[in-house]
């Protein structure tokens, strides 16, 4: 924490940043994100294991891009490759963002794209063992218990469109749910409307999520959202070699393809 | 049962409970899904929570469902036709289990908000075959401020029966309506008549810390205050809070269906959305992530005040449990009265 | 009772399947009336969400096809539109619906017996599965609402 | 530098002298073997021509014996022997239904830790120009390396870089002061185990090779492999037979010429138990 | 509120035999949006165009859906007929009630449902149908030629020929390519250059082809009818205006030694040098690698020895833009070296060399002015060796493909050889012998027959040197698959003829796609040959796929009328199925967000790059752009948009979920 605040308070010192995205102590024992933008306010900066929520989502708000890149985010390795493919779908350049990491219990500055996309390759996303367990489980089910298991899940929903809100990958400024001309996502919570919201959101983060879970912890009725992405994501890196999130200059997988890609399923 | 104070067991109380479901009534009570605590449908009376200090979702759509339809309609050979739903409605008679009371007291200004003017038939209905019987809080955490609200933990607004644990795992009641009065009657011998007593021992007392009054003071100057931008900026624009929130009650019409045949749905909206106030014209007057956090705070702390003469918030913390960016409406209002004071309006 | 008949929509090609139904026309084979066709100029167009509305306005199947690969008229469209159905129905699946529902398939211009066929044996297998009942199943919440007077989760 | 051995049964009988001219030079070049323990066939020249599955288990089990005795890196001075555990390496490696099956029916587990080396990878590491600089003899002879075909084939599992003329051996010889000549035989086949079933075609092949390194001239052939060894050198009399010429050019060991240069005598190189005379290199080099 | 009128054609018996067609018109007049529904005996008659246009004007309509035949068939039809009424022609749908049902169905009342049903969609789409507009692009009528070998001049002197502009670009100081290498060409032993040069000689005097050589195009933007291309000149180092190509300078180049490209590295040329003596143009080019002066600073002999002082040491490289509505790709091929096999020896040995080698060896020009000596020695070779399919219809080397003109090649070399060297003899190893075209195979059989080249159907396994003679060791597929060996004094690889070193790269900048052996590929294998994927780009010659002259002379002519096809319009129209990124009101001016990752999906490199800016010029964001000159209306890029911001006009998310929800609309 104390080469953090050197770090910060460096950075902000010489003006090589308008803002550092971080980690501040919220309430009941939370952490929240916080926006230092003062030498003064370098001390509220923590950094610890509750530091879990990607904060890169800040990089796509306007009213922080009003502050002028280059922006420091406090970055977990998934962080780090939400920015790489943040990069790689033109939402950022490199240089705008400077991404402090933990390695080997130092804090480094990572700008350069060769650094960025070495981190990210070196330090995958580890799921918490209650994700892991998660998806197992659903392996395990027949396809009847899957269903059944989602439409309990998703019949929480109520819409409130928090797992968009905290994707930071969910940067669209008009999303397709929003569309009415046609209306290709039902507006109202009802079964039909929430299937569709997530079938939708699974196929736009195909071969784009991090798997960084912060849909699910931002999921204020606790559906296991992420792990919708996640399969989509297995699929894509499964099927096409793919992994988003480690090469600055990746195109979609979706909107590539290669000869010999799986046809067995074709007639 | 003459008396409108009595006392009643555990066992006893989740009896009468499903005795309520047996006679054809709907139950709905806090049960867990996962970790988290929710209002539904109880057929099992084992399954209801006792012991918590806030249920994750409101239950506001009781009387106000996430998606409403209102009336449906059809095309056919040159003719309209129509059904209107409000007319079609038969909402089952539902005893409202184990609220607590700031629940039962936005539940009432709910109802009350929506029955203003020419009324609304689908709340009314159902509002009308709601019988709350609520518990009081003898727990709360710091996300509580219902005191500073001008709500209390044993308030009893709203309710038809309230209910305080009190010693040797029973409850002390009073009846407070005549639904309430229906519900105890139904239960027979396991409601045991008692005097009045002050129970303020067993409610937990929770720090006032500020008034409504001065909020809506110094709101009243405040529409152009930097707080409002530095509060915001970790606001991700959902409408968690929105939907949590047992008192919020914007809604959006939507048509759904095809050429010749649809349904018109009602369906929660948040002004925390982006598309909120969206104009045709592409023209948004609140068009970054503070105007609508400040909309949210002024409608339920300045507007509904100045409009009718109460708030727009009972202090569940419902919104600051479980925002995704720990955005803390009770730190928020501490700060607002704090640092507000010299501000002037500017514009 | 009569025999459950099955609603399938076809999305097809305009230049291979289109043109291979055209051919099963006028070669005059005949085949199951249950499947209606809805052309679009490429599969690479086929909109995912346009499977999901099918069977949510009740259509009990979906045969999506195209040209074979490296037949495509745009060079293409089909190779990227295999990779999102490979993608779409691996979700499908594990949603918990039926991706025997969708059959996909590569239908050539030349190929008008191949298009009978596919058409009479995704009739017969549809039939087997029965209606589409996990969206039934998602429609119902409008039964619902008018018994208990409010859809909730 | 410490390896781990597989010597193999050839190296035991036929071929002793290949494995006595292995331990004879390492001490000189710093080599320590440890051999894998209670060790088994490697299935050459049959197994693999009757059931797949049984074909790597028997190297297999050599592997995981290896792996268990943490030996990093195995050599493997037969090239027959090579062959089948470079290829076991990679089934076990690469094909997930095979290493399933092994462990299914023979409870072999074996996680890909030990590399598998020919003994001219060995010898390509210690034999370094330092190492040459102080040979107390230098073996000055026009020689051909002679590879056969399982030191360099299949490429896939070799990984030789120029498959149809490899140099690694020349390079090796090169050092100790030997004049590698470039001729067409290389990588013929000798007839290997046909040996024993078609002697008279081991004779044809073996003839062209004879043939090849005098008409280049010659005055030694080297080889790696105890199978091309046998062939070239007890064959002998077989070969003069059907060719209907007589040849008189030695077959080495490239263990027995490094041994030669590290001054070691020719029965320390067990040189004494060829068919073929070796007095021509052992009397005239320097 | 919409006014369809729906049109319901009998096809005589085709329809109404099965299809109740009043019963169809009749319940299309119910549907919303529906101003007028009729059926009739033949609606693509002209009475049955008639009453469409009658029924346009009359009930003033907003969309005409005639359900018939296969839009594939009369679409066309029906939608001029709607313009001839002023009617867009876009408001015009069919609906498929023939082939899709009334033909693959009996008579009975679900056939006549579902015809119904078929219409109903129809009518849905055409609701949302909006009026387009071809839309009309220009054409600058400038041809760029990429490649100055046979198949390159012929394109350009057929385009010049026929009154266009031509600039041709050939990346070596002279063009004629491979063909200029030859020594005779089969079937008819007439000499290559002999033929050849006559055109390269027109191709530098036609009037209207501006020849570039030693220069390369770096890249192509634009699109049909509208390129840019980017040309480097390299610099030649000499004044082309002033020099005379006498050759003083080539003769006073002190540095001799190095391998000439033109003959295959078995002769020599200075670092100033004309490649060949028939070269157009006939002057030299300093190769500066090589150059003394331009590795040590010194030297300059040759600058001393030119009379006209054309020499410019100081001259640069010359980039340039040229406007071009059409660009022929003929780049030609090039044959694999004999380094390539192991087999053969990893080109160790001098002898062994490839059939392009010996072509110069043939050639009267060559390094042995056409007397057959080996390179080794210069020995005249008693015994030769040809072997074919030397890496071609080879998966273990990659090349699995028929380089197609080995067979012939080497039935020539063979032959030509054996007219040389009278008491020589001639081996030719083959796999299968492919003279298929005209006067080919009895070239072959006159080979086999007349001069006695000994034909071996086998493969060689290995080939080695051994006491001055090639071993050459086989196997005889005919004959038991006997072992062969021969001793020969010189072997000849037919090595497979592959695409360009630089070819990737090319297509790259030109926006053309390749096989995975980088040969470019056309539109379309069999209809399409001589197009590619990219509007505006034509393909001559081997760098398509290796060919023999005639066969790329042919293409390249074909090119040509395509070219000239083009340039016979001032303007081009193309159908307005194109894909349009959506603008809308500001702050938004797009839902694009410029993620850009639809451009991967274009397979016509049709997505570019937009910046959107507000009136007073500050930059909003860059968002995609469709150009309608390169979008050929494939949608890929409309399904995959994740904000739904690209839309494709005649197929938009409207009308394709219109369709789809009528289907099941009650």
């Amino acid at each position: 924490m104390k080469q953090l605040h050197e770090r910060a308070h460096e950075l902000l010192e010489q003006k090589a940043v308008s803002v550092i995205i971080g980690y501040g102590e919220g309430t009941e024992g939370r952490v929240r994100p916080v926006f230092i933008r003062t030498l003064e306010a370098v001390r509220l900066l923590v950094w610890d294991d509750r530091c879990r929520v990607n904060l890169a989502v800040y990089l796509n708000k306007p009213e922080i891009r009003k502050f002028g890149f280059p922006i420091a985010v406090v970055s977990t390795p998934a962080t780090v490759r939400t920015i790489v493919q943040l990069i790689a779908e033109h939402q950022l350049s490199i240089g705008d963002v400077v991404v402090l990491v933990r390695e080997n219990d130092t804090v480094r500055a990572l700008i350069q794209k060769e650094d960025l996309e070495q981190y990210a390759r070196n330090n995958p996303v580890i799921f918490p063992p209650f994700v892991i367990e998660e998806i197992e489980l659903l392996k395990k089910m027949s396809i009847e218990e899957r269903f059944t298991y989602w439409q309990e899940e998703l019949a929480k929903c109520f819409k409130c469109y928090a797992c968009r809100a905290a994707c930071p990958l969910c940067y669209c400024e008009k999303c397709i749910t929003d569309v009415n001309q046609p209306q290709w996502v039902c507006v109202a919570p009802h079964p039909v409307g929430v299937f569709e919201w997530h079938i939708n959101r699974a196929m736009h983060l195909a071969g784009r999520c991090i798997e960084c879970g912060s849909c699910t912890i931002a999921c204020p009725v606790g559906i296991p959202i992420a792990l919708l992405t996640i399969e989509a994501t297995r699929v894509v890196k499964e099927e096409f070699a793919f992994t988003p999130g480690i090469d600055c200059n990746a195109p979609s997988a979706l909107s590539t393809f290669r000869v010999d890609d799986k046809e067995t399923f074709i007639r | 049962m003459s008396h409108r104070t009595f006392t009643i067991t555990h066992e006893n109380l989740l009896d009468v409970l499903t005795n309520t479901i047996a006679v054809g009534n709907r139950l709905v009570a806090p049960v867990r899904r996962g970790k988290k605590l929710f209002f539904r449908d109880v057929q099992e009376v084992q399954s209801i929570v006792f012991d918590f200090i806030q249920s994750d979702e409101s239950p506001k759509d009781l009387v106000f469902p996430r998606v409403e339809p209102m009336l449906a309609h059809e095309y056919n050979a040159g003719n309209v036709y129509l059904i209107d739903f409000a007319e079609k409605l038969q909402p089952l008679p539902t005893i409202l289990f184990g609220t607590r009371p700031c629940d039962a007291v936005a539940l009432s200004l709910l109802i009350e908000f929506f029955n203003e003017g020419v009324g609304d038939p689908f709340v009314e209905q159902r509002a009308e075959n709601l019988t709350i019987i609520s518990i009081a809080c003898t727990r709360a955490d710091s996300y509580c401020f219902c005191t500073s609200v001008g709500v209390s933990p044993n308030d009893s607004r709203g309710s038809d029966v309230l209910l305080t644990p009190i010693d040797n795992d029973q409850y002390y009641g009073i009846v407070l309506t005549e639904k309430g009065n229906a519900f105890v009657k139904k239960g027979g011998d396991n409601f045991i008549p008692s005097e009045p007593k002050d129970v303020a021992q067993y409610i937990v007392t929770l720090r006032e810390e500020f008034t409504p009054q001065e909020i809506t003071q110094r709101l009243a100057n405040a529409f152009n205050h930097p707080l409002w931008m530095d509060a915001s900026l970790r606001c991700i624009g959902c409408g968690t809070c929105t939907y949590v929130c047992p008192l919020c009650s914007c809604f959006d019409i939507q048509d759904e269906g095809t050429q010749t045949k649809g349904v018109r749905l009602r369906c929660w909206d948040s002004c925390g959305f982006s598309l909120f106030t969206l104009h045709t014209s592409g023209h948004n007057p609140r068009h970054i992530q503070s105007e609508r956090w400040r909309q949210r705070v002024m409608h339920k702390f300045s507007y509904i005040p100045q409009n009718r003469n109460l708030l727009g918030c009972v202090g569940c913390g419902r919104c600051s449990r479980l925002c995704p960016a720990d955005m803390n409406l009770k730190e928020h209002l501490c700060t607002i009265t704090k640092e507000m004071t010299e501000v002037k309006a500017d514009r | 009772m009569k025999e459950f008949e099955p609603k399938i929509v076809a999305f097809v090609c305009n230049w291979c399947t289109y043109a291979g139904a055209d051919l099963t026309g006028t070669s005059r084979i005949h085949y199951a009336p249950n499947v209606r066709v809805v052309r679009f100029p490429c599969t690479g167009r086929i909109d995912y969400n346009l499977i999901i509305k099918a069977f949510e306005r009740g259509a009990d199947g979906v045969i999506v096809s195209g040209c074979h690969p490296n037949d495509c008229h745009y060079t293409s469209g089909n190779f990227h539109a295999r990779r999102r159905w490979i993608v779409f129905r691996t979700l499908l699946e594990y949603i918990g619906i039926d991706p025997r529902r969708i059959i996909f398939s590569w239908v050539s211009a030349a190929e008008g017996a191949k298009w009978a066929d596919l058409v009479n044996k995704a009739v017969r297998e549809i039939r087997e599965l029965g209606p589409a009942k996990e969206f039934i199943n998602m429609k119902q919440w409008y039964e619902f609402e008018k018994a208990l007077g409010g859809f909730r989760g | 530098m410490k390896f781990g051995l597989y010597p193999g049964c050839s190296l035991e009988a036929s071929s002793r002298e290949y494995l006595e001219s292995l331990r004879a030079i390492a001490p000189k070049l710093g080599l320590e073997f440890e051999e894998v323990k209670n060790w088994n066939c490697c299935g050459a020249s049959s197994a693999h021509a009757i059931d797949h599955l049984f074909s790597v288990a028997l190297p297999a089990t050599i592997l995981a014996q290896a792996e268990q005795q943490q030996l990093k890196d195995l050599v493997v001075p037969c090239a027959a022997c090579y062959s089948r555990l470079a290829i076991a390496k990679i089934e076990l490696t690469e094909n997930a239904k095979v290493r399933n099956e092994l462990q299914a029916k023979y409870h072999l587990s074996y996680t890909g830790t030990t590399n598998i080396l020919t003994i001219l990878d060995v010898l390509e590491r210690v034999i370094t120009p330092e190492v040459s600089k102080q040979l107390p003899k230098r073996f000055t002879k026009n020689v051909v390396c002679y590879y056969g075909c399982l030191l360099v084939r299949p490429q896939r599992i070799t990984n030789v870089q120029r498959v149809e003329d490899p140099q690694q051996m020349e390079e090796i010889v090169k050092t100790i002061g030997a004049h590698p000549l470039p001729w067409g035989m290389k990588t013929e086949c000798c007839g290997a185990s046909f040996s024993i079933t078609r002697t008279e075609l081991v004779g044809k092949l073996c003839g062209r090779v004879l043939d090849d390194a005098v008409c280049r001239g010659a005055e030694a052939i080297i080889v790696a492999c105890p199978m091309c060894h046998s062939n070239l050198d007890m064959r002998r009399s077989v070969i003069e037979h059907v060719t209907g010429k007589k040849y008189t050019i030695p077959v080495l060991f490239i263990t027995q010429v490094i041994g030669f240069a590290l001054g070691l005598t020719p029965a320390q190189l067990g040189m004494t138990r060829h068919f073929v005379s070796t007095e021509s290199i052992v009397s005239t080099s320097v | 509120m919409a006014r369809i009128g729906v049109f319901v054609c009998h096809c005589g018996e085709n329809i109404a035999a099965t299809v109740d067609c009043e019963k169809v018109a009749k319940a299309c007049a119910q549907l919303p949006g529906v101003a007028y529904s009729i059926d009739y005996k033949y609606m693509c008659s002209d009475p049955g165009q008639n009453l469409i246009r009658e029924a346009i004007k009359e009930k003033n309509l907003t969309g005409v859906v005639v359900a018939a035949c296969s839009p594939r068939m009369h679409e066309p039809t029906f939608r001029r007929a709607c313009a001839e009424a002023g009617l867009n022609p876009y408001l015009c749908e069919m609906a498929n009630i023939r082939e899709h049902c009334s033909w693959v169905h009996p008579k009975s009342e679900e056939t006549t449902l579902k015809a119904i049903d078929i219409v109903k969609t129809i009518i849905a789409k055409v609701r949302k149908n909006q009026p387009l507009y071809p839309i009309k692009v220009p054409v600058t009528k400038t041809a760029l030629v990429i490649g100055g070998g046979i198949a390159g001049i012929q394109a350009a002197l057929d385009i010049a020929n026929a009154g266009h502009r031509v600039i041709l670009v050939e990346k070596e100081p002279s063009i004629g390519g491979h063909m200029a290498q030859l020594s005779e060409t089969f079937p008819t032993l007439d000499c290559s250059q002999c033929i050849l040069t006559p055109r390269m000689v027109e191709v530098a005097q036609h009037p209207s082809i501006t020849l570039y050589t030693y220069a390369e195009v770096e890249s192509l933007t634009g699109f049909i009818g509208n390129f840019v291309a980017r040309i480097r000149k390299k610099a030649k180092s000499i004044d082309e205006k002033l020099c005379t190509g006498c050759g003083e300078c080539v003769n006073a180049c002190p540095i001799k030694k190095i391998p000439s490209e033109f003959n295959m590295g078995l002769g020599t040329r200075p670092a100033i040098y004309i490649p060949f003596p028939q070269a157009v143009p006939n002057k030299p080019v300093i190769d500066r690698s090589r150059c003394t002066y331009f590795r040590t600073g010194k030297c300059r002999f040759c600058e001393s020895k030119c009379p006209t002082k054309a020499i410019r040491f100081d001259q640069n490289d010359e980039v340039i833009n040229v406007q071009v509505g059409a660009v022929v790709v003929a780049t030609g091929f090039t044959v694999l070296e004999s380094t390539f096999f192991p087999e053969y020896g990893y080109g160790q040995y001098k002898d062994v060399v490839t059939g392009l080698q010996f072509e110069r060896i043939l050639s009267a020009s060559g390094p042995t002015l056409g007397e057959v000596r080996r390179p080794s020695d210069g020995a005249i070779p008693k015994k030769v060796v040809f072997i074919t399919c030397a890496g071609s219809r080879d998966p273990a080397k990659g090349i699995e493909y028929c380089s197609k003109i080995c067979c012939m090649y080497t039935a020539k070399h063979a032959m030509l050889y054996k007219h040389k060297v009278h008491d020589g003899q001639a081996y030719v190893f083959y796999m299968d012998i492919r003279a298929t075209g005209k006067g080919y195979d009895e070239f072959v059989r006159r080979a086999i027959e007349e001069d006695h080249v000994k034909y071996i159907r086998g493969r060689v396994s290995r080939v080695y040197e051994r006491n001055g003679k090639i071993v050459v060791c086989g196997a005889d597929t005919l004959l038991g698959a006997e072992p062969v060996e021969i001793e020969a004094d010189m072997v000849v690889l037919a090595t497979a003829g592959v695409a360009n070193p630089g070819a990737e790269e090319l297509a790259q900048a030109l926006h053309i796609s390749y096989d995975r052996h980088r040969f470019f590929t056309e539109a379309h294998p069999k209809l399409r040959p001589v197009e590619t994927n990219t509007a505006g780009i034509f393909l001559a010659g081997a760098c398509q796929s290796p060919k023999d002259i005639p066969e790329s002379v042919g293409q390249a002519s074909a090119t040509a009328s395509k070219v000239v096809a083009l340039f016979s319009r001032d303007e081009l129209t193309r159908e307005p199925i194109v894909a349009v990124v959506n603008r809308c009101a500001p702050p938004l001016y797009s839902t694009c967000v410029g993620c850009f990752m639809c451009q991967t999906a274009c397979p016509y490199s049709a997505i570019e790059r937009e910046e959107l800016r507000t009136r007073d010029g500050t930059l909003v964001k860059t968002v995609a752009r469709v150009n309608p000159g390169l979008c050929q209306g494939c949608g890929t890029c409309v399904a995959f948009c994740r904000s739904k911001s690209i839309d494709l006009q005649g197929y938009s998310n409207e009308q394709m979920y219109a369709e789809v929800v009528e289907l099941f609309a009650e």
